[in-house]
């Protein structure tokens, strides 16, 4: 019979020495290269941790070669970040070095610390889940082999954080990144009339829709829905299996920017739509890889130092944006769900350009 | 069994930065359900679309979250991944792992699953990518002989998560890992046995720098923060300004409140202006500490889009001092989810909740004052409600 | 008629700001209806109620608008006010009169009305206080006769309204008199005739000022605007300087976009920054003019909070030329109205409607081009409709 | 027969010769003192404008006497301003002493001009209107008699924009005022059943409730109102007279600050709650008065120098803006109509007080 609520591991045993007896008493950091940080404790003892990529989907054995190498330089001692980085965690300066180098020869990036870019945070898509609009995996690696320099160095104004996630539940959680990808439908779903009596219940399938474009038909034990309010979000389908709605030829991927988390100078905010549509293409997405890399750019080139990709929209403006990126603004820029009119600008104050 | 041609994902073997596909390659050499994973993705890749069933019910018993059920629509095809349902471990706090308990998940997974995961899942979580019903179980059992437990899913409290905060960061104002800890081990039933209206998260983060996201992405955070004057080495800001530091500029130019001043020679802030936003701090860590009264921050609410619009959690408690046992933080917790758990429709969060309700019916409903910090400006339309109380009866 | 005693109102009568209590009993003096109307109101004082029952239609034959009927429901007390209708005179634009032509006025109404007036209402007519039914349309012809005409109400056109404009400011960038006045004679029937779902109110302002608050206040606002750099006298700018105005702290600082230098000597001014908010030019009004290529802004949705919530007007035209006889304005003033006739519900406002459908489905309709100035910033949601030319037809 | 559709008088004809003359050709304008506006012409020439207070409720004699002022030093020019205070204009600076000299022993206030609290821009309240929920002529005349020194100086901050509607329609436009006074009812309306059937539409009642209070009770040809969900808005009341709200004893006035206008600086906002209910205490109502004189007070203290209401509290703080006034925060401060979520605060940058 197996152990029930015993709850995950205590975090306590997994903590290297040093960080045991300093624990709570770190005093400043340092980042001497891209993707080392070094914390002095108030006892002046130092931790050092080297943050290597991660594809995220590993293999077992993937894992195994991590945990070497930590044997090897961390007496077994490694992290994974809140971006799923890997970080092994070191007492010993002497091994940094020697770390480094097999990390680099072992193909490890070695980076993604201050202002950098950092891992992208995605999602399932086509390897796990049911309602994708896109795959996650392949554009994050197409997108990162691209904006690798960015990982390994730190010469951004401040860092980049970007997310993907393949519908618009998010689980990403791209609404508040500096660039999101996000795989969006663009069809109205099928409603199945066969299956939909068996297998949905209708009055919440009809309380999912965010436009109210659902109605129930009780006499056919069925749904309809008004194309004309729909908007693809997919809610209706998580709730009731038979009202797919992806479709190869209309999924694809918007593209957000400007959203951030921490409180830093500005207060955390909502990405905000960059790009509604592009193609998936599959296995590379180039038409995603230079939207995004474009847009740092710009972003690289413009932003002052420490401003993220908000803060220096906001200071420019978005009309600046929209005109220095190239990007067109249409009318799928302007919000019309519940509380669009609080982003319509009511005031004279833009710019031309 | 013969390899599967795979034309358009070997695309993704190239290139710098690590391939999933090198590591779903390496898992397919051993193993058949991921290398009918790898032929249903190549799949995907060719057709454009998912090729997974909307998901079913399943788990282990006594829980009733924890794995996704997931099924091939093509496993005539895939017969492998015919059922390949994932299982959520939850990770040690702050993601801290030796790498003999690390080892002893691989073995695990190794001998049920398809030998993929994800280090780690969006909430937290170890991700065990994919096995059968019928392992489900026994891989369970496997997992919390090894010494782990499965983390959220479904209507519960998901799998709380906390930055890596007094492990390594000089700035952390509470002890993020360990009333992550407490909560996650206080609430295990929660956990395991949905019983909410729908998902639950937490989040805590040792300072405003919010390392875990918890502000977006968590129905209640935790942010650490400070009272009292911001400690100021003028040695330490004088050798930043002579490192290149354009104080000035950097610094002072670029604090939210203006409230610094910098002469060249000292550094002086007006602490009552102070927003703690972390700006300065965090561009000098070694010259400034932050005051010396400790605690967090604790907001509310937070969500992604579906169903009425993504949410940012907001301010309810402006200042909590966080010391274990923490009965005052779980004492809120409780209080909150009692009233969510009591007026919440199927699938509505939290903040959906207080939106629908309003931020009044639930302050008086949980005990909390209403406090100028919970909001960004007071309210602009005059649709104002007055407790009974308020008015004068009409004496008749 | 005995004189009413009134206590209360006596005590407004004191103090030194203008007594609008002296002014009702003045006209009580020689005015029946002004008399018991100050009666009615040392009632309410007393009461602390109104004593008004809900209006009723009355108006003049022709005209659907321009007269607001009501009742008193003491009329048992106050017979002269049992009908007390107010008469909406539309004011000649940007309120100049002739005092003969505002003698002519007064004359009508002391043969017709109360001689109580508001000089003026809200939505800047000439309000004129209180007659009786029979007295409408006599008064009507009279005041048509004076050179007068009524304004608009109830579901209609609303009387127009201009800022001073050029006539005195040396900020216009349109002529606010002659559009608002031009607007007001090509729309006489839309005023005098409610046809629409309600109320649609345009207001001009001649600059960003907006002296006549059209962006909260209107449906439809024009406001002034220029493109081109901001012409610096450079000798009247340190002029300001020398007479005490402290350019760097009370322009340059306050600039939003911080697009101003100042070395204590030249002004420069970065103008492709500049959102023309005119700080610095009101404060420097001999030393800076506006840039040369002069148009208007235009916005639209403004209105109070009934039904769901307050709006302010918002940009749909970032610059538009306005030369007589204005086509472009009046041809887009059409086409709004009409699309807003046809989808419009009863008692929604335009803005409500666009709320309602969304602002791609109201650019369509109109034909306006969707541009970033619309917007404080695109959408956060991800609800993007799509058109079905967008999208690709299955081939089935 | 009468003519229609003969449209206002056309304002040309009302123009003084100077400004014929020199219409859309001004050059610039000083502000000498209080109240007296001039403006220079390209051509040289000078416009005076004195500017003097008006109750706004004025009999015909009164504006006779206006007239009669105007004949007197302005050639029979002058105008009214958007905010209802009388504008003499004069060719003639020889003119302004005398004028300002007859103005002040016939007890004009003069002033509104530059940095000062001009006229109350206010509604018909008891005078004339059915819905309201205090009087308007009232308080204004109360307020502006202790208020007075601010309208013939020039000495706060910036200008204050004052303005009172009696009940929410706002006719008053008070949603965007430095200061607003707004009369609010506190009692769910009384369904008067027997009259419900014949003055109402039953739809459009229920429709005009924006919380969805009222529900229609299509058997008996009436409504009923869900006293929970009623905020007191009037709104059904203006669409079926059977349905009043007014009650002597839970009537009042709340306050409003922060709201502006002008694209001066920072864009247009709307007002926000600063005190939800002061009593009904005609006729002075001294609480209302004093409450606006001390937010003003506040200001006139604290302000930086070109700083309006808004734009100093959004800089110092809505914290700071109750504990300088010393007004009590509630939970009617927090908004919780339909986008109550956007002003709510997302993040951790707010001040202790
Ligand atoms: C390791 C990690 C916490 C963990 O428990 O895993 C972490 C660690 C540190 N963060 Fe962080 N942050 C981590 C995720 C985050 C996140 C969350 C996220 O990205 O999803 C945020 C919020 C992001 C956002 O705003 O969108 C975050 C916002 C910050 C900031 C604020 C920067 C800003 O200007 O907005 C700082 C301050 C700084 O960098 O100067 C910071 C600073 C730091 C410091 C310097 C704190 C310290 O003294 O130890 C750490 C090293 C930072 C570095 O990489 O340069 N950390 N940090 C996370 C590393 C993720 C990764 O692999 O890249
Ligand atoms: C595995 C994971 C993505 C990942 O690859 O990392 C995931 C996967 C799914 N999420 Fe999620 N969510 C995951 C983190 C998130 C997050 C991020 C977070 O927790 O920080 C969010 C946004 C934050 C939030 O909760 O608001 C998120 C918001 C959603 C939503 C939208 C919920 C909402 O209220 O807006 C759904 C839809 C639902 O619940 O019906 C959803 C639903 C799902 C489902 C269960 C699909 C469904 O419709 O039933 C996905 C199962 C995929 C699969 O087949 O394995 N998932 N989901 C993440 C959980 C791993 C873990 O336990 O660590
Ligand atoms: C006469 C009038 C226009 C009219 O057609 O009647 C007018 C006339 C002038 N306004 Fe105005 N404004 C008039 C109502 C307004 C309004 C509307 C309102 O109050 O309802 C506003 C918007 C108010 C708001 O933002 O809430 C308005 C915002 C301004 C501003 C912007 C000030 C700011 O910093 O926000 C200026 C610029 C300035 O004062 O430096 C301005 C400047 C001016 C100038 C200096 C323009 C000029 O060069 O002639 C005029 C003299 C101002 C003075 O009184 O000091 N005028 N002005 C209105 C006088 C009303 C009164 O009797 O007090
Ligand atoms: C007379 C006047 C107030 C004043 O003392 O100045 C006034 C008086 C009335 N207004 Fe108004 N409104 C007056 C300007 C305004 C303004 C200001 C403006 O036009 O700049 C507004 C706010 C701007 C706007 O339109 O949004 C305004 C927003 C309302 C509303 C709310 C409309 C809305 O969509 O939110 C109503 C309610 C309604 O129409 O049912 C309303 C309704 C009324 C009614 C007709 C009462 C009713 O419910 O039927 C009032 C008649 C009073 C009476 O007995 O004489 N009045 N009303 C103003 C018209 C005078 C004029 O013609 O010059
Ligand atoms: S974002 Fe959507 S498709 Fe992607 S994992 Fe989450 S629920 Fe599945
Ligand atoms: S996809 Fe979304 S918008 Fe469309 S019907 Fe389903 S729930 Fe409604
Ligand atoms: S949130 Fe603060 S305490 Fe936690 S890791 Fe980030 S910077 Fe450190
Ligand atoms: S923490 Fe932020 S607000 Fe406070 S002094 Fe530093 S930069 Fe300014
Ligand atoms: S809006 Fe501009 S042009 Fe019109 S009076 Fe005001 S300052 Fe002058
Ligand atoms: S008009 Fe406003 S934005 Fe433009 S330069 Fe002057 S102060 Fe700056
Ligand atoms: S604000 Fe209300 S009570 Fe006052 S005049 Fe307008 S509609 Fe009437
Ligand atoms: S007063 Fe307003 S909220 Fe109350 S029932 Fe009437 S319309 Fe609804």
């Amino acid at each position: 019979m197996a152990k029930t609520d015993i709850g995950p591991p205590d975090y306590k045993t997994m903590l290297p020495p040093v960080i045991a007896r300093n624990y709570g008493k770190w005093r400043y950091h340092e980042i001497p290269q891209p993707g080392v940080l070094v914390h002095t404790a108030d006892s002046g003892e130092k931790l050092y941790s080297v943050r290597a990529g991660s594809p995220r989907l590993v293999s077992t054995d993937h894992i195994r070669e991590i945990c070497a190498i930590a044997e090897k330089y961390c007496d077994g001692y490694l992290r994974f970040t809140s971006r799923h980085n890997i970080e092994f965690l070191l007492a010993d300066k002497d091994k940094v070095a020697p770390l480094l180098a097999e990390l680099e020869s072992k193909g490890y990036p070695v980076g993604g610390t201050g202002h950098a870019i950092s891992n992208v945070v995605h999602t399932q898509g086509w390897v796990h889940c049911h309602t994708p609009a896109t795959d996650a995996s392949g554009p994050v690696k197409a997108l990162m082999d691209e904006i690798y320099d960015y990982f390994t160095t730190m010469k951004l104004p401040n860092h980049v954080r970007i997310a993907l996630a393949c519908c618009l539940n998010m689980c990403g959680a791209v609404h508040c990144s500096d660039i999101a990808i996000l795989g969006i439908h663009r069809t109205v779903p099928k409603v199945d009339n066969t299956r939909v009596p068996n297998v949905c219940e209708i009055p919440s399938t009809v309380a999912s829709c965010p436009t109210g474009a659902i109605r129930g038909d009780m006499k056919n034990k069925t749904v309809t829905v008004n194309d004309e309010k729909c908007m693809y979000c997919g809610n209706c389908y998580t709730v009731c299996p038979a009202m797919p709605l992806a479709d190869p030829d209309n999924d694809g991927i918007s593209i957000w920017v400007g959203g951030k988390v921490s409180n830093a100078r500005s207060a955390p905010s909502f990405s905000k739509l960059a790009i509604p549509f592009l193609p998936n293409n599959p296995p590379r997405w180039p038409e995603v890889v230079d939207a995004v890399k474009n847009i740092i750019e710009v972003y690289a080139s413009h932003a002052r130092k420490h401003e993220r990709v908000g803060e220096w929209i906001e200071r420019v403006g978005w009309e600046r944006f929209f005109s220095l990126t190239g990007i067109p603004f249409t009318d799928k820029h302007i919000d019309d769900f519940d509380m669009a009119t609080e982003s319509f600008h009511s005031s004279t104050l833009f710019k031309w350009s | 069994m013969a390899k599967r041609e795979t034309p358009l994902l070997d695309q993704l073997e190239r290139g710098k930065w690590p391939s999933f596909v090198k590591d779903m390659k390496e898992a397919a050499e051993k193993n058949p359900m991921a290398e009918d994973l790898l032929g249903q993705l190549e799949l995907s890749y060719k057709d454009k679309i998912g090729h997974w069933k909307h998901g079913g019910i399943v788990g282990v018993k006594g829980y009733g979250s924890g794995v996704i059920g997931r099924y091939s629509d093509r496993p005539d095809l895939f017969p492998n991944v015919q059922a390949f349902h994932t299982m959520r471990v939850n990770h040690p706090t702050g993601w801290f792992y030796k790498t003999d308990a690390l080892r002893r998940l691989c073995d695990v997974w190794d001998k049920h699953g398809s030998g993929l995961t994800n280090m780690h899942g969006s909430t937290g979580d170890a991700i065990l990518l994919g096995t059968t019903t019928d392992h489900i179980q026994p891989c369970f059992d496997d997992l919390t002989e090894a010494g782990y437990d499965l983390g959220g899913s479904g209507s519960a409290l998901r799998t709380p998560s906390a930055c890596v905060g007094p492990g390594r960061c000089e700035w952390a104002c509470v002890d993020s890992l360990d009333i992550c800890y407490d909560i996650t081990m206080t609430y295990q039933d929660k956990m395991h046995r949905p019983m909410f209206p729908y998902k639950f998260k937490i989040k805590v983060s040792g300072c405003p720098n919010d390392c875990v996201a918890s502000i977006a992405r968590a129905d209640f955070a935790v942010i650490g923060t400070w009272k009292g004057d911001i400690r100021i080495d003028q040695g330490e800001v004088e050798a930043y300004a002579a490192s290149g530091l354009d104080i000035q500029k950097e610094v002072c130019d670029l604090c939210p409140t203006k409230c610094m001043e910098w002469d060249g020679k000292r550094l002086k802030i007006d602490n009552g202006d102070c927003t703690r936003c972390m700006h300065c701090i965090n561009l000098m860590s070694k010259a400034l500490r932050q005051g010396g009264e400790r605690g967090a921050t604790i907001l509310i609410g937070g969500k992604a889009p579906i169903l009425q619009g993504a949410l940012l959690s907001w301010v309810i408690v402006p200042f909590m001092k966080l010391e274990p046992p923490y009965e005052e933080l779980k004492d809120l917790i409780l209080r909150i989810q009692d009233w969510w758990d009591e007026y919440g429709k199927s699938r509505e969060r939290l903040g959906e909740l207080i939106k629908r309700l309003g931020m009044r019916v639930f302050l008086r409903a949980v005990g909390l004052p209403a406090v100028p910090q919970m909001v960004k400006a007071p309210r602009t339309n005059p649709y104002v409600f007055f407790w009974p109380e308020d008015i004068k009866k009409e004496v008749k």
